[in-house]
């Protein structure tokens, strides 16, 4: 019951809490690196959502030949690729960040006015 | 516009906070034995006799998912070669000496160098076995390579010259991705199928493709996170200033 | 409840307490005891996890945290150099 | 176990949150590599030792070498940013 | 093995092994090579695309990808790949746009290697992934795979400030929206254990719609939502449309953002438990996506944020369509739209090649040279604007008719005063820039807009003459929308694809093999003369409303007051909504992703 409520409290806080750093950012790699924190809400809620109590590790021969139940290994596969993406969403996001610092002299989001209306 | 800007974000969060409460509570407990994907997916990884059942499912079952993270990571290797590449008014500057650093450090770098290029290649070829794979395996061998540069050794890193051949090697690695997913098609199994003999669960050599997978993984990833790796380190290096903005 | 479990219950209150705690405070340079302790007690939490759940093919993950924190922590030491 | 990935989701919880609500990125990094160990844990503690190796070897020094990088390229080119107390210049 | 069982990977794959080609291979080989190898991929993707029509006109074909093929009853695990009428015509649309921007590009981008055709080849293959996918993971990898290549695209020119925040906007914005559809993707596995999109619509379709469904559900739709630019997460359509180079934005407006009103129609049709409140809040997101589109498209200067907006206006159109009664008719639209939106954005990078500013004021009366070809680019322009309002044969003008045939008569005010704002808005630029109609506006610095000014240039130097390929590319579109507007085949077709895409009873039939249901044959989209009778007159509507405004610089400015004084006010409020600022714009996509979310759940769980 706690660990119920405790996971999916904390894998929502997470995405709220990384958008909530974007939002008050004053700094761009600032914002990408919030960013990636709300990603990796989406990390824990895959994982609680294919977590068993007592089950072991999804590897097959491991501890005892298929006696004891395997976590869900779909959501695990599911987080391996969300961590690349957030990987490389914030590499890519660093570059542009980069760019902007040359471009705009400044990366703080208050004073970028370049898009408006 | 500011203080707009956090009231928006507050209203918004506690909607979404009430809606998360409304959804989750409607959900199995975390930790609950029924799981019908799991039981699916091991008695298929089973079936293939690939022991790991998370390396099953990216490199067999859903092959496809991860063609299109290799595809995500192709592209964003590309879109950052893209976005710093030298603008019309920046020059390529000689690099900056490199900073002292630490005979200890120097010597650390080098000894674990190549512990690490171990550790890295055991991750990617056992990872139909164990925990690990390609990309994992490949993320290490990168860095096992920058630890040249976190040394000291910058012009060592130069002289193997990641940026010549890791921006070649990534799309080749993709490239190959496809081409043994293709081959499935062609063999008549369909695309992305197995089509090698899977051999015997736990045995080094088994689970057909998803070792092939993985290796060819391996090898897109590490080129591709020396790629990026290489794009930023030019920047703080040897890219010039540009023009006043 | 083992003396494995009980021990990767204390490894994770210090990372989670004290090493969390020095890591979010000061300046980035202070930052980086925390993070030392962080890497040393993440290691031996692992190893013993990997023991306590009886897994030996999982002291993997602790060996290469061992490798990439050492590149981790050249990588503060060596960018984070004139900050000070 | 289970009392442990309480733990240890709380942590992280927490870590997280002190990593988006710190303002200065170059501190944000130091954190955020903490971060990274703390969900590695929650992920071996819940079984997903794949996951677990993943995430510490993207989070403990592929992201804040990239992030360091950046700020290092940001502030070399007088790149202002409005977070409080730049303790770099 | 059958035909889409090869065609649906090789239309994925086919574009990335290109693209991997063309990357390892383009610095060795001579300009020309890449481009014909990449402008060849193109049109064999738009091939495929209609080869995968006709492979499924009878019924939704489906292949599992690897072999996993489930047993009946049983749990799958792989991946299948579903294809429709209407997935196969948006192949077809992502290749042949994805050509007419190469095609465009022949003579631009001169400095660059073969990045640019990698990328474009790159971005088809996420576009089509993700509308060939059948279940929601895999829609989501190929929603990220097209953002990351969409977020490189958009902030191409890295010479040019706008264009970086363009895209670092774009991309936080729309990484956000990921993020929350696989929260609602993680939410709805723990619920129903499955990820393929069907057999989740099969455990939800028999029980009563729970927390965890429809919380699930409309967090997937809020991320296609973002892809999709209603509002309030249009924001960062316009700032990315208006700064990524002009063949970029071909593909962004005419099929990116629009794929993401094919998620929503797609993921609600087939996975959504029975909710009527669902439809009702998307009619309404639409049509408020419509008007406000409409709105802000008049108040721009910046020529390709103009259109950047009355691509969203027509976006709110198809949802609408889409989600009440305009099944048939709102993929012809789409067609339509595609074709004469891409050559209207061409054009738009033709004046920006020639004469180095995409600014409305600041051109007024540049397109006067009398060069033949810029007449003719003149020409082409006036006629796409005219396309836009309605005007007969044009695809863009039947789909508009037929949709104002099947939606509800309360919604078609929306549609016509959507579809005349926005042509005339575009008609008043183009008679401007290129016949100095009107008088010269006064140009002053205004802070709060953004100009098109100091623009950067996308080729090596200012073109003496509009080239071949940059007229032709446009002429090849519109000419390709005035096809849409013109053969029965594609009104047929374009019928069946709506209908069936909306029909998710089918889908789940076709994929969980419990026996095709056979669904009665739409009556196709084709020209009634009422609907041309309206196509005339939006037509001419749109016409007399430029030339009003255009005229109305003349009229002494005490008489212009009352109207300013009345409207003003609310149009700049708008207007500063849209402050470029990523925090404001994050904040709007929480905001609305709750409004969303609470009109849905309140009223179905009680």
């Amino acid at each position: 019951m706690t660990l119920t409520v405790v996971a999916w409290t904390v894998a929502g806080w997470l995405v709220l809490v990384g958008a909530l750093g974007i939002v008050r950012s004053r700094d761009l790699v600032h914002t990408v690196v919030a960013l990636s924190v709300a990603q990796s809400g989406t990390y824990v809620l895959l994982i609680a959502a294919g977590f068993q109590r007592g089950a072991t590790v999804p590897i097959l021969g491991a501890g005892g030949a298929g006696s004891s139940p395997v976590v869900d290994p779909l959501v695990q596969a599911m987080v391996l690729t969300d961590i690349v993406v957030s990987a490389t969403v914030t590499a890519l996001l660093l570059a542009l960040t980069i760019q902007i610092a040359k471009r705009h002299g400044t990366v703080d989001p208050d004073e970028l006015r370049a898009l408006r209306g | 516009m500011s203080r707009l800007r956090l009231v928006l974000f507050g209203l918004g969060a506690v909607g979404l906070a009430v809606l998360w409460v409304v959804a989750t509570t409607g959900l199995p407990p975390v930790g609950t034995d029924v799981h019908p994907y799991r039981d699916a997916a091991v008695a298929a990884a089973a079936a293939h006799a690939t022991a790991n059942v998370v390396s099953s499912i990216n490199f067999d079952q859903r092959t496809f998912d991860t063609l299109g993270e290799e595809t995500i990571l192709l592209a964003s290797v590309v879109a950052v070669t893209t976005l710093l590449r030298p603008a019309d008014d920046e020059r390529v500057e000689p690099p900056d000496p490199p900073p002292a650093v630490l005979p200890a450090t120097r010597l650390a770098g080098w000894a674990l160098l190549p512990v690490t290029l171990l550790v890295g290649a055991d991750v990617v070829l056992h990872g139909h076995l164990t925990p690990g794979g390609g990309f994992q395996g490949g993320v290490v061998l990168a860095t096992a390579l920058h630890l040249l540069y976190l040394a000291g050794s910058f012009p060592a890193l130069q002289w193997v010259r990641p940026t010549r051949w890791a921006p070649l090697l990534e799309p080749a690695g993709s490239g190959l991705f496809v081409v043994v997913g293709l081959a499935g098609l062609v063999v008549g199994a369909g695309f992305t199928a197995e089509f090698l003999p899977p051999g015997v669960l736990g045995a080094p050599l088994s689970s057909g493709t998803v070792l092939l997978l993985n290796v060819v993984a391996g090898v897109g990833v590490g080129a591709a996170v020396v790629s990026l790796l290489g794009q930023f380190l030019r920047q703080e290096i040897v890219i010039g200033p540009g023009a006043a903005p | 409840m083992s003396p494995f479990v009980l021990l990767a219950g204390v490894l994770l209150v210090v990372l989670a307490g004290p090493g969390l705690l020095l890591a979010s405070r000061g300046t980035a340079v202070a930052r980086l005891a925390g993070l030392q302790l962080a890497q040393a007690v993440a290691v031996l939490l692992l190893t013993v996890l990997a023991l306590a759940l009886g897994q030996p093919s999982m002291l993997i993950v602790p060996l290469v945290t061992v490798l990439l924190s050492f590149a981790g922590t050249l990588v503060f030491t060596r960018l984070l150099r004139g900050v000070v | 176990m289970t009392v442990l990935l309480i733990i240890a989701l709380l942590a992280t919880g927490v870590a997280g949150t002190v990593v988006a609500l710190t303002p200065d990125p170059q501190r944000q990094a130091v954190t955020l590599s903490v971060y990274g160990l703390l969900l590695g844990t929650v992920f071996v503690l819940a079984a997903a030792p794949d996951v677990a190796l993943s995430q510490l070897s993207v989070g403990t020094a592929l992201v804040p070498l990239l992030v360091l990088l950046t700020v290092r390229t940001v502030r070399r080119r007088g790149g202002r940013s409005g977070g409080s107390g730049s303790d770099g210049s | 093995m059958n035909t889409v069982d090869v065609l649906a990977p090789v239309a994925v794959t086919g574009p990335v092994l290109l693209a991997c080609l063309v990357l390892v291979a383009g610095r060795w080989l001579p300009r020309p090579v890449i481009d014909a190898v990449a402008l060849a991929g193109a049109v064999g993707l738009a091939v495929c695309g209609a080869l995968l029509v006709h492979a499924t006109l009878a019924g939704d074909a489906v292949t599992w990808l690897g072999g996993w093929t489930p047993p009946p009853g049983a749990h799958p695990v792989g991946i299948a790949l579903v294809v429709d009428p209407a997935a196969g015509g948006l192949v077809v649309l992502v290749g042949v746009l994805a050509a007419g921007a190469l095609l465009f590009s022949w003579r631009y981008f001169a400095s660059v290697e073969a990045r640019f055709h990698g990328l474009v080849l790159l971005f088809s293959a996420g576009m089509t992934g993700f509308v060939l996918a059948g279940d929601l993971f895999t829609m989501l990898v190929f929603f990220e795979l097209m953002g990351a290549v969409a977020y490189a695209l958009a902030a191409y020119k890295i010479e040019e400030p706008r264009s970086l925040q363009g895209g670092l906007t774009f991309g936080v914005v729309n990484s956000l929206g990921a993020y929350l559809a696989l929260c609602g993707i993680g939410v709805l596995y723990a619920r129903t254990g499955q990820l393929s999109l069907a057999y989740v619509g099969e455990t939800l379709a028999g029980a009563r719609p729970d927390g965890p469904a429809v919380v699930g559900i409309v967090l997937v739709l809020v991320g296609w939502l973002v892809k999709a630019a209603a509002v309030p997460f249009h924001f960062w359509l316009a700032d990315a449309h208006a700064v990524a180079p002009t063949p970029v934005c071909v593909l962004f407006s005419g099929v990116m953002a629009p794929l993401g009103v094919y998620g929503v129609v797609r993921v609600s049709a087939v996975a959504a438990p029975e909710v009527p409140a669902l439809r009702g809040v998307l009619v309404v997101v639409g049509a408020v996506t419509a008007v406000l589109g409409a709105v802000l498209c008049v108040v721009q200067r910046n020529l390709k944020r103009l259109l950047a907006y009355s691509t969203i206006a027509h976006i709110g159109l198809f949802l609408v369509g889409a989600t009440d009664g305009g099944a048939r008719a709102w993929l012809v639209y789409l067609a339509g739209h595609a074709g004469v939106k891409a050559a209207l954005f061409l054009l738009v990078g033709g004046l920006l090649a020639r004469f180095g500013s995409v600014d409305e004021i600041d051109l007024h009366g540049a397109g006067r040279t009398g060069d033949p070809a810029d007449r003719v680019a003149a020409a082409l322009y006036v006629v796409a604007a005219l396309a836009l309002a309605g005007l007969p044969p044009f695809g863009a003008g039947l789909g508009k008719a037929a949709l104002e045939e099947s939606v509800p008569g309360a919604l078609v005010p929306v549609v016509v005063g959507t579809s005349v704002v926005t042509a005339a808005a575009v008609l008043r630029a183009g008679l401007r820039v290129f016949y100095g109609v009107g008088p010269r506006p006064e140009r002053r610095v205004d802070l709060e807009r953004t100009s098109g000014e100091g623009e950067e240039r996308e080729t090596t130097g200012r073109l003496r003459h509009a080239t071949a390929t940059m007229l032709a590319a446009p002429a090849l579109l519109l000419a390709a929308a005035a096809v849409v507007g013109v053969l029965p085949l594609i009104g047929r077709v374009g019928a069946l694809a709506g209908e069936r895409l909306a029909d998710g009873g089918a889908y789940r039939a076709a994929v969980l093999g419990t026996g095709a249901v056979a669904g009665a044959v739409p009556e196709p989209v084709s020209w009634h003369p009422p609907g041309v009778v309206t196509g005339v007159l939006t037509t001419a509507a749109a016409v007399v409303l430029a030339l009003l405004v255009l005229v109305s610089g003349r009229v002494p400015a005490r008489r212009r007051r009352p109207v300013r004084r009345a409207i003003g006010p609310v149009v700049l409020g708008l207007e500063r909504l849209h402050s470029g600022h990523v925090g404001d714009y994050v904040a709007w996509l929480l905001f609305g992703a709750a409004v969303i979310g609470i009109a849905v759940a309140a009223p179905t769980l009680g």
